[in-house]
């Protein structure tokens, strides 16, 4: 665009932007401006709230290391090679999206439970979801997954293909051409979706209370903490609330400035 | 857990919060560790194959299937508890049950699947024809839980909604009930059973025996549940 | 089985049939051809990025590929050093880390000094720190070459080194690869567009066309006796078409597509394109034509641009079909040639060679 | 990449995507495996669902209108100008995503709910949230927007400027340009993003029910009666579910092919 | 008021300072200069795509920007004809609806007319419903060439648009370009990185050097008299740096960096850059030096590179600093000039032009 005093046009937008900004900011000032800053530092000395936060930041660190784990070689192969059912492979991928999160829950209970397709497998091998931190773990990864690999994919497509040819020519083979060449070149992009996706484990919820529970320091995270004192404890789920959002509104901003210091 | 004492996971109706709470806490024989949801929600699980240890319900049906599926081993009641029409403590325009009737007042009632809902209908169909069909006309929201139902009450989306009175108490002077006559009042009891399977029998055993007597039944009176009907 | 590097191979590549086979002893051989001809292809083939269907790579007595035998040496076992035609730098590091990559066997201190003698010696010790965004065009060039030739490669492939860069950095750029592959000991495969760049960086010159090879052999035998009308356009000739049949003497005589006759020396029939290099042609005022001269060939021509190149001047002619005249600067003044004059375009017979089109 | 036989970093990535379809795809097979397929059919005939059903697809095109409507200029502005604080705005636009789905409806009802901040003007204007369907639509457009910004203005993003630069010089004014040539050039990836938004307003859940309640008709979307039928009717919420995904994933796949074949 | 184009600019962009005027009646005027100077900065601001801090922009007589007077049309109605370094052809539309974009305030069946118009003219007509991805480079400059032209622009901006093609391609485009900027009617304005281009195409070169104009004049005045080192290398001569001093004979000696020494007729003291075009310099073998002769200037030099052009050699000489020579083919045969060599390079004193560097 130009750097000319904007028109009409670009006044409606800036308008459209303060809407826009109003509306999806609005709620959050709401929740905030609900509760005495005080306060809302006091209710977090409960136990209750300190504990869910705790196995929170916890559980979405495994998620998001595994997520991260696997997704990257994946998404990396979806963008790099053509194959025939790529685009079905990619919709598979993505179907965890439109789920409601409480079917998502009993499909994971369906799949791995202690009934489920592999479930006495699982079980048996001490892996079994139902009710346990691991279910926790695996209703968030289901989650938040598409969310990584679906940016992922988006960079690496991006990155010159001749940089990994490049490294192959340098005696680098396939998983070291991946990891000093492939991986730093699409960091940025890889580095947001992974800040999307620990930012969706982190506000997941339905999934979690049917396969896992709601059971303190198990399974009950923030998000679960925060349903539980609805009724009874209005500014102590207020409060939480607050907290979960300055940590992953940060966290989303300091992505935001470091890669875009980082990128050119 | 820690300390030798196993953890003992209980899955328990959202309104029995403030009652398990205190007694959790004071139950000695593990550690006690509760997930609070939607009785329905719970038993979806149980049904699924997911253990937990004890299963207490806000109705006796739920617990009666799944004992017959093999799942429980025999429930036993608890507590009862009364139904209300709660409002919100402040600024709320309704002021009896005859006012819920009015046109213009958006009432919340719970889902006809889960036991407040159908506690809810129980006690339309017993009000006076006129009232029943004035507050069906008004209603906004069929909601999956009873925490919905307060939750909808405390951020004044509604002007009223049927709770437990145990809800009432629990929403810390932020509703107001307005009591059912008690020919409308439907009998609303609990009933808990041992999950079948689970590793720690004794345990569990202790914690639903305790529910009918000593520190299960005290926090429970304390919270505002009755005793259950013989 | 030769010392040097033999790529042979043949196979199927979107809609481009490839079915070439290119040999470098010592020096550097050019690959030329336009564009989709297939150059970056076989490169590719070589460099072990690309398995055709059918082929063969040897380099130095080994088998890097033999789809025959079933060996297919990947690319990091090759030590095959190649330049991409946009260098393909590692964005994320260092010129010095750049250069490094392909060091990793060796120990740290080690890596260190080879990085820094081959920076120092491509000039580039001061821009050691500089990530590729910061640096100019020739600089990314001379990285490029230096992290190729960082692991002492058995071969080098080069893939239009100098068309990312800018005309005035282009002479310079090509002054120093000149020099560079001079001493390089191994065999070059150049991939160009430009004859020049060929003809001043390569011993010999491969012309492919649509997935062949179709000439090859030193710039100036390629431009005393092109091939085909391509070769000839390559290296700068005049390139007109038209039929060709027999005439008195022992001549060929060539109706041109859009008027106009010529002959030519060598003999030939039917469709054919006749070549004459620009220094070959004069040109004089169509009011005062030259008078009767050894030259067979003439043609009305209007003069459409006029081009001062140093002491030369390049004419641009339209007979219709287009034709350049190099003349002195002096010519060009006595002529007050400008763009519009109807002139006379004569050259020799002899200078006319007839090639298929 | 070449194209070489694979490698064992390659089989390693090939088993890795294996996994992850399994684990991503098994609690969808767990859900339909659980029904017969007559019987998900002769479910659906039940006039709740259908209602369900009719209403998820109304409000969620309406939501995504307005997500497009605003967004797409939004996103353009967001991609293309460089200002003071852009980074803190765009975290601001993306802060729904994080946010746990019942506190999103909370933070609505505080900003728009009768006792909110602009609530009884909202009111008085006839444009309540809470329990109309109007709050249906105020959820989705709330958590899936920000789905649709980010791939928005990705698109944007990468989009070449000299383009809208050539297309002023040729007499089109800002808006035209926008119409003509940003958002064409954009097209797949707007596309993409609205795909996404509309999968996750599809599945909304937790703000809906915060908000709008659950009401046959006008706030009862598909997921809310999935989880109301949950336990009197399992087999139907399952059948629902099914409908669910078949109509989400047959759009992303659609969506997919029909850019893949788009693009160069 | 000047009946052409006028952009006068002073403005900060990055870490550029633009401080330049540049003036086009009719005809063409080239803008050369390095990368970076700042020569699209100054073609977007006569677009209008660019505000400066101070500017003024006249065109026939219309004001289209004058910061003073707070004017300023935006680009949409300025009716001014860009083409694009990398054209920047709208990828969805076809070439002809590419074409017909800036026609949208003519009736649709006009539009209709001027595009297939304009495609034919340009010899597009068969490509008319290709994308531009599926078009050739050369047909996609062809393609920006009548976008831009299609709405009767009141004047052309054309940045770089040769540089986007192959070398084989840009003759070809180069010739057409010129052609058509003769017939164009409106005042041109040409950013190139080449010189020969510009002297092709442009009536004028203006060199534009750090946002600054360093010279302007014919491309023959740039190339016997430039004004700095600069416009000396981009005009193809060779520079050498050094120390010039008064000599006796009226001469001025400049002491070469790297060794050597040179004379000039020119006179200059302090740091220079002296000048030689590469037909001025002869070359003999070490062994056997050119006896007295009347060229003052005198340097052993190696031969780098030797580079047959038609019936002409380019021979690139380090003396150590670098230096060209052109001679005759024949020349080059005589000598047997070889890489490596060791020579002398002789020219004239009158031949060697000292300019500041
Ligand atoms: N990955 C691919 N998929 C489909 N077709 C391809 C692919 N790579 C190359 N081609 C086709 O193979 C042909 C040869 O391509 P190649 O890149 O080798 O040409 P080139 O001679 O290097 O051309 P240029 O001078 O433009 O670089 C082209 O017609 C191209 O369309
Ligand atoms: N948007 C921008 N932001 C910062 N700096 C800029 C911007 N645009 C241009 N510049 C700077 O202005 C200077 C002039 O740029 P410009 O593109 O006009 O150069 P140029 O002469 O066209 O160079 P080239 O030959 O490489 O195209 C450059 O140093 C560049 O870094
Ligand atoms: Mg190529
Ligand atoms: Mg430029």
């Amino acid at each position: 665009m130009t750097s000319r005093r904007p028109g009409w046009f670009v006044a409606a937008t800036v308008l459209g932007l303060a809407f826009a900004l109003a509306f999806l900011f609005l709620p959050i000032v709401g929740i905030l401006a609900d509760v005495p800053p005080g306060e809302l530092v006091s209710r977090l000395d409960d136990g209750t709230s300190l504990d869910a936060l705790r196995l929170s930041l916890e559980t979405t660190a495994i998620s998001l290391g595994i997520i991260v784990a696997v997704g990257t070689p994946v998404a990396c192969l979806l963008a790099t090679r053509r194959f025939r059912g790529r685009a079905l492979v990619e919709t598979l991928l993505e179907l965890p999206l439109v789920l409601p999160p409480a079917v998502a829950g009993i499909g994971l209970l369906a799949a791995f439970g202690p009934q489920g397709l592999l479930g006495s497998a699982l079980d048996d091998a001490g892996l079994g979801i139902a009710l346990t931190t691991g279910g926790v773990v695996a209703a968030q990864t289901f989650v938040a997954s598409p969310f990584y690999l679906r940016q992922a994919q988006a960079a690496f497509g991006a990155l010159d293909p001749a940089l990994a040819e490049a490294s192959r020519t340098l005696g680098a083979g396939e998983a070291a051409t991946f990891g000093r060449v492939v991986v730093p070149g699409a960091a940025g992009g890889l580095v947001t979706g992974a800040a999307l996706a620990w930012g969706r484990a982190l506000g997941e919820f339905g999934a979690t209370l049917i396969v896992a529970g709601s059971f303190r320091g198990i399974s009950q995270t923030a998000p679960l903490a925060i349903f539980a004192s609805f009724s009874s404890d209005f500014t102590a789920a207020l409060a939480l609330s607050a907290v979960l959002l300055a940590v992953s509104g940060a966290l989303l901003l300091g992505v935001k400035l470091l890669t875009g210091e980082a990128a050119p | 857990g820690g300390g030798g004492a196993p953890t003992l996971k209980v899955s328990a109706a959202a309104s029995l919060k403030t009652a398990f709470t205190p007694y959790g806490a004071s139950f000695s024989p593990a550690r006690a560790a509760f997930s609070f949801a939607g009785s329905d929600e719970l038993a979806a699980q149980i049904r699924q194959g997911v253990k937990p240890d004890v299963f207490a319900s806000a109705n006796t049906r739920l617990p009666a299937q799944l004992y017959a599926a093999g799942k429980l081993e025999r429930p036993v009641d608890f507590a009862a508890n009364r139904l209300v029409l709660a409002v919100p403590a402040r600024g709320g325009k309704v002021h009896s049950l005859a006012a819920a009737a009015q046109p213009g007042v958006k009432v919340v009632v719970g889902s006809s699947t889960v036991p407040i809902g159908a506690y809810t209908r129980q006690v339309l169909a017993r009000l006076g024809p006129g009232t029943a069909r004035g507050i069906l006309a008004n209603v906004r929201s069929e909601e999956p839980d009873v925490s919905s139902v307060v939750a909808k009450l405390t951020q004044g989306a509604a002007d009223a909604g049927f709770v437990y009175v145990t809800d009432v108490r629990a929403a810390g002077g932020r509703l107001r009930a307005i009591g059912l006559p008690v020919r409308a009042q439907p009998r609303v009891v609990y009933a808990a059973a041992v999950v079948r399977g689970t590793g720690h029998p004794r345990q569990a055993r202790a914690f639903v025996r305790g529910l009918l007597s000593g520190p299960g039944r005290r926090a429970l009176l304390a919270a505002g549940f009755e005793p259950p009907p013989r | 089985m030769t010392s040097g590097l033999l790529v042979e191979a043949a196979t199927r590549v979107g809609a481009l049939e490839l079915a070439a086979r290119v040999e470098v002893e010592r020096g550097c051989l050019a690959l030329a051809g336009p564009s989709g001809a297939g150059k970056t292809t076989l490169l590719r083939i070589a460099a072990g990025l690309l398995r055709p269907a059918r082929g063969l790579v040897h380099c130095d007595g080994d088998v890097w590929l033999d789809t025959a035998a079933g060996a297919d040496l990947p690319p990091e076992r090759r030590r095959c050093g190649v330049v991409f035609q946009h260098y393909a730098l590692f964005p994320h590091l260092s010129a010095h880390d750049n250069v490094a990559y392909g060091l990793r066997r060796l120990p740290r201190p080690e890596r260190r000094r080879r990085a820094a003698e081959l920076l120092e010696r491509f000039g580039l010790a001061e821009r050691a720190g500089a990530r590729p965004r910061d640096l100019s065009g020739g600089e990314r060039q001379r990285v490029a070459l230096a992290r190729a030739l960082a692991p002492r490669p058995r071969a080098l492939l080069l893939d239009e080194p100098l068309s990312a860069l800018d005309a005035r950095t282009r002479a310079g750029a090509r002054r120093e690869l000149a020099s560079l592959l001079r001493g390089a000991g191994v065999p070059v495969l150049l991939v160009t567009h430009d004859f020049a760049e060929a003809a001043q960086l390569a011993d010999e010159v491969a012309v492919l066309d649509t997935g062949r090879i179709v000439q090859r052999g030193a710039p100036a035998a390629l431009a005393l006796s092109p091939a085909s009308a391509f070769v000839a356009d390559f290296t700068g000739a005049s390139v007109l078409v038209g039929m060709a049949r027999p005439a008195p003497d022992g001549l060929t005589a060539v109706a041109l597509e859009g008027g106009g006759e010529i002959a030519s020396t060598d003999s030939a029939t039917g469709p054919v394109a006749a070549t004459v290099d620009p220094w070959e042609v004069a040109v004089a005022p169509a009011d005062r034509p030259p008078g009767p001269t050894s030259a067979r060939n003439r043609l009305s021509a209007t003069v459409a641009t006029v081009t001062p190149l140093g002491n030369r001047a390049r004419v641009g002619l339209e007979t219709p079909q287009p034709l350049t005249a190099e003349l002195t600067g002096a010519a060009v003044r006595d002529l007050r040639l400008a763009p519009g004059d109807r002139v006379v375009a004569t050259w020799k017979a002899t200078a006319t060679r007839l090639v298929a089109r």
